[in-house]
């Protein structure tokens, strides 16, 4: 349970995860299940598609038909708590997630896939590292996940 | 001795903020700080920050901290600045006495902000002075101001915001953090903090506690227990963990010290951490021209202690005959600000606590 | 509540005063104090016990008391450390006029039993060798003179006072007492009335509103005097250094830390007990003048509490004529701490109308009637 | 639990049981447990066993917590050399 | 037990400190204090308690605790977590109260 070990329950995480349709193309996910007072994410979002409004305290709210899934909230999220995530196919799920750790994954490299719970769940593939000034040193990982584990899959440990 | 309209006192996101806002009205003054430089406890924030954009939202606490130095020194001929400092006395002829290595100072004022900020909380179990065993936020220093490990398996006590955010500068530093202790039955910080935590493979222990510290000289091994509902231990929960550092995290309490020196009408208040001054809507005390901003008077994020600098800041400038040219739009303004802050579920013992305190 | 004698103040005063009374079977005693155990001027006080005196009757007191605090660990049965240390006071004379003056006292202090002696500048050096001898003209040095911990030694009296069936009331104010037919009849406090006739006026440096609330005008005032103590280090100092001249006086405790107080001319009569920066000037320029090597030393704690003065500096220890059954100990003029065993015997001694163990005429408050009293004394900081 | 080895006051050495025993003893104020261990009385000033003596306190008079009055604070907050006023005063002449 | 690599923090290069820690020759870099360069190498016993002789630490960081006192230059109970450590510094480990005249 979020309150007891900080595990959002599937019910928590469903209510964040848009239609089917929408996530075709990449979305933004947010994982904030509190009102605190905090609105970067919507601040940034170049399309306006994070909804916060007057009341910080407010949780966001995704306008998935504005979202892009371009990222830029990944990185401007204070508690690291917004991926970005697509249904690529059959197989795959394409992930943006934050990360801020080193050493930083290399393209091409495979990692352990992890879940909410910190255990590892699968083998995911490094697409992509973008870490720019802008970032300010959160950087922005692209990675290939099993599809089977698309509300599953959070972040990446440790180079296979 | 020497003689200044405005002392601060703390020279941390409050303190800061407060010159500043004094300055721009036409007031100089005099920051005291006793670390080595100013920029309070977020010259050792790694992480990003909560709130809005006029509380430099999502912008690193070391990053936010230049950005207030920079304000101040842009007045460097309005305010002075001494770091390494420390305020040994304060007497209500408003006369503030100071050590700066060995040379005591004093300095006579007219008013006084004091933004000294909080202090930690200990804790007390069997053999919690072994060497090892370290406050949060002597590891966030050691590791984040001197680059230095306070040891390789730590185990972290208190799962508040400091507790969680440490961890996870524990981990960034490679440092393996065993897991989280929690007494209450749930995680006292922002879950998103928690989450954060809990992917990395870090366990937040609710129910749990240390027992026991275990070492000769220094800290080798701990016991953690669970607790039951009367946070007392339950037999046969006992656990072992190897580890070399401890690190206490159990809540922060106002350091109102020197508001009880000068005889300040104080009271306790738990929701606000422990025994604050009280204080009128502009953050004054009951000795006049003796204000409050920050942690001192109700322990709050530094979103909140920039903005309650900035007020009071505001209104010692105008109380002394210096107005601010956009006064009554700022004064509104941060009020606001305050209000928004603080107006969310986690505001609420903030709020509840700050009705207690008003005079 | 009715009680035998109600005694106003539980310092060292009022405990012993307890004490005595009830080691002599005096039941149905109780004592009300408006602050925590100690917590006012004995909790405040430097806790130095001297024998070396400018009066008899001050010098006389000191010694008896001497006497008991040598036993009193065994005699109250206290289970905690009183912390008695005897290893004198230094009495320094930094002037020609006290020099002669100290010549006087020892003579008296000696014939009353005191051993007192005068000594050269090097021969003081080598009891206290950090003083600075380039200030010092002579010096005077009682070796069974010392020092005491105020907290235990007010405690051992309050244990020993309570295990005889004394009942102790704190953080229990004194509103009134009431007179009747020039006769108390009772004693109003914050949450009791108590039926009594007697009254002892222990309450050191508020004596004087007490008296007040019976009609005796009692000729004492308050005043603020101020200590400051230091960290705690090894041993270096045996004894008392104390100067009049200087204004000073400073002693380190068996604890390590050193306490050293001072009185400041210029302060005004009344309750203040705040500490002041300027005191901290004075002190330190005082002691590191007078013990240059303490200057290394950190102060870390500053406070003040009040000395109640008598006009000739000297404890009133005494009935009141005027008002039968109410009871004086005040006017300790700073040393009620240190006269605390006499104080208690003497007054019980006089409640019960029994002869006194010292003739207490030149305690009494109408030795005040007579604008020329005896002596005054003038070894007070 | 092992008192003798719980620290209260790290300045003065007072353990968790000498702190229970005086409790027990019917001291269940802060400024009477100062006057006979020392706490609040050390370097720190009671900065850092006031809020665990006063979190004791509560727990054995079953009092709650903000109605339990902790340490008195005075100057200094922190250790000076005398010889340091001493000198700020030659400086100041 | 210095960190060399940091995902949000540099660490420049500092000027190297030489100093003495109970008479054997040790260093620290510019910006420490006495307890963190002490920390570095390893030394987390910096005092020993006054009245129990406990082993003591560093623990606060900020001058409040007292459990970091140590003999510095001759001179007891400094506070080495707030006092910045300089060149050539004689530090001793402190085992009881201070001792007023240096002895080395």
């Amino acid at each position: 349970m979020l309150n007891t070990n900080g595990v959002p329950d599937k019910k928590q995480i469903f209510s964040r995860f848009p239609d089917k349709k929408y996530i075709l193309k990449p979305k933004a996910i947010t994982e904030c299940y509190e009102e605190i007072p905090c609105n970067p994410c919507s601040t940034s979002c170049p399309f306006d598609a994070i909804y916060i409004g007057e009341d910080i305290n407010t949780a966001p709210i995704v306008d998935f038909e504005k979202c892009t899934g371009c990222g830029i909230c990944v990185y401007n999220c204070p508690g690291l708590a917004i991926f970005i995530v697509q249904e690529l196919d059959n197989e795959n799920a394409r992930f943006k997630i934050p990360y801020e750790l080193i050493p930083l994954p290399i393209k091409g490299e495979t990692w352990s896939g992890v879940n909410r719970a910190g255990e590892v769940i699968t083998k995911v593939l490094i697409e992509k590292v973008s870490l720019t000034e802008k970032q300010d040193k959160t950087a922005l990982i692209q990675v290939l996940v099993p599809i089977e584990f698309i509300n599953d899959f959070i972040t990446i440990r440790s180079k296979l | 001795m020497k003689k200044i309209d405005l002392v601060i006192i703390g020279g941390g996101p409050a303190g800061l903020s407060a010159a500043k806002m004094a300055a721009e009205s036409g007031l100089s003054s005099l920051i005291i700080e006793r670390n080595f430089k100013i920029g309070g406890q977020l010259v050792k924030q790694t992480h990003m920050f909560f709130g809005s954009e006029k509380q430099y939202a999502k912008t690193r606490g070391i990053d936010i901290a230049k950005i207030l130095v920079n304000d101040v020194l842009k007045y460097s001929d309005m305010i002075e600045i001494m770091t390494g400092t420390t305020v040994v006395g304060l007497y209500k002829d408003k006369v503030v006495t100071l050590l700066k290595d060995e040379k005591y100072i004093k300095v006579k004022t007219k008013a006084i902000i004091i933004a000294t900020g909080a202090s930690e909380k200990v804790l007390a179990f069997e053999k919690n002075d072994l060497p090892g065993i370290y406050g949060a936020g002597a590891v966030q220093t050691l590791m984040n101001v001197h680059g230095v490990l306070p040891g390789h398996n730590v185990v972290m006590v208190g799962s508040g915001n400091i507790g969680l955010i440490v961890s996870y500068q524990l981990i960034q530093a490679g440092v393996n953090v065993l897991c989280v202790l929690e007494a209450s039955s749930e995680i006292g910080g922002y879950k998103v903090h928690a989450s954060k935590l809990k992917r990395l493979g870090v366990d937040i222990k609710t129910s749990h506690s240390i027992k026991k510290a275990i070492g000769k000289d220094y800290l080798e091994r701990i016991i953690i227990g669970k607790l039951d509902d009367k946070w007392e231990f339950i037999e046969g929960s006992e656990e072992e963990l190897i580890v070399d550092a401890l690190c206490i995290s159990v809540g922060l309490s106002p350091l109102s010290n020197l508001l009880s020196m000068i005889g300040t009408e104080m009271k306790y208040v738990s929701y606000l951490g422990g025994l604050v001054p009280l204080i009128d809507e502009n953050y004054e005390t009951s000795i006049e021209n003796v204000f409050v901003a920050g942690d001192v008077c109700g322990v709050e994020e530094a979103s909140s202690a920039i903005v309650e600098g900035y007020l009071t800041g505001l209104v010692v400038a105008k109380k002394l005959g210096y107005i601010h040219p956009n006064y009554d739009k700022l004064y509104l303004d941060f009020k606001a600000q305050l209000h928004n802050l603080r107006s969310g579920p986690f505001g609420e013992k903030l709020r509840r606590g700050l009705e207690e305190i008003m005079r | 509540m009715k009680a035998n004698i109600v005694i106003v103040g539980a310092g060292i005063s009022g405990v012993s005063i307890a004490y005595n009374l009830a080691k002599k079977g005096v039941k149905d005693i109780v004592v009300f104090d408006d602050n925590y155990l100690s917590g006012g001027a004995t909790g405040r006080c430097g806790a130095g016990i001297r024998q070396q005196w400018g009066t008899k009757n001050n010098c006389i007191l000191a010694k008896k008391s001497v006497e008991f605090f040598e036993i009193a660990q065994e005699e109250l049965q206290y289970p905690r450390d009183i912390e008695f240390k005897q290893e004198g006071y230094l009495v320094i004379a930094t002037t020609k006029e006290e020099d002669l003056q100290f010549v006087k006292n020892v003579k008296l202090q000696n014939s009353l039993g005191i051993p007192a002696v005068v000594l050269t500048p090097k021969e003081a050096a080598k009891i206290v060798p950090h003083l600075n001898l380039d200030i010092v003209t002579s010096a005077t040095f009682c070796p069974t003179d010392g020092h005491l911990n105020p907290f235990t030694v007010t405690d051992a009296y309050y244990l020993a006072a309570k295990r005889l069936g004394v009942k102790f009331f704190y953080q229990e104010k004194v509103l009134n007492i009431i007179v009747k037919d020039n006769k108390i009849i009772k004693v109003i406090t914050e949450n009791y009335e108590v039926i009594t006739n007697k009254v002892v006026n222990a309450a050191g440096g508020y004596s004087k509103e007490i008296g007040d609330m019976v009609g005796i005008d009692i000729p004492v005032y308050s005043e603020n005097h101020e200590i400051l103590v230091t960290e705690p280090i090894e041993k270096i100092q045996g004894p008392m250094v104390i100067s009049f001249s200087l204004n000073i006086y400073c002693q380190q405790v068996p604890h390590g830390s050193f306490i050293m107080g001072r009185s400041d001319p210029n302060m005004p009569q009344g309750y203040n007990v705040d500490a002041s920066w300027h005191f901290l000037d004075e002190m330190a320029k005082t002691a590191v003048n007078l013990l240059p090597p303490i200057g290394d030393l950190r102060v870390i704690r500053q406070w003040g509490g009040l000395y109640n003065l008598s006009p000739d500096r000297q404890p009133i220890i005494s009935d009141v004529k005027e008002l039968p059954g109410f009871y004086l100990a005040c006017g300790f003029s700073g040393h009620g701490f240190m006269f605390a065993p006499m104080t208690g015997l003497l007054l019980s001694e006089i409640i019960l109308g029994e002869k006194t163990t010292v003739d207490t005429t030149d305690l009494h408050i109408d030795r005040f009637k007579n604008s020329d009293f005896k002596d005054y004394e003038k070894s007070v900081v | 639990m092992n008192k003798k080895d719980v620290i209260i006051c790290r300045c003065e050495d007072v353990t968790l049981e000498e702190l229970h025993n005086l409790m027990k003893e019917g001291y269940t104020s802060f400024e009477e447990i100062k006057r006979i261990l020392r706490v609040g009385m050390g370097s720190c000033q009671g900065n850092t066993c006031g809020q665990l003596i006063q979190r004791e306190l509560a727990n054995f008079t079953n009092t709650p917590i903000n109605k339990v009055v902790t340490h008195k604070v005075r100057p200094l907050f922190a250790g000076v050399k005398l010889k340091s006023i001493v000198k700020a005063l030659d400086d100041e002449s | 037990m210095r960190i060399k690599e940091h995902p949000i923090l540099t660490f420049e290069e500092k000027k190297k400190l030489s100093f003495f820690f109970d008479g054997k020759e040790a260093y620290g870099y510019e910006g420490d204090t006495i307890a963190s360069a002490l920390h570095a190498m390893g030394v987390k016993v910096l005092s020993h308690s006054i009245e129990l002789n406990r082993p003591r630490g560093l623990y606060c960081a900020i001058g409040n605790c007292s459990s970091c006192n140590m003999i510095v230059d001759g001179k007891p109970n400094v506070r080495t977590c707030v006092t910045m450590l300089v060149e050539n510094m004689k530090v001793k480990t402190q085992v009881n109260k201070g001792d007023i005249y240096e002895k080395d």
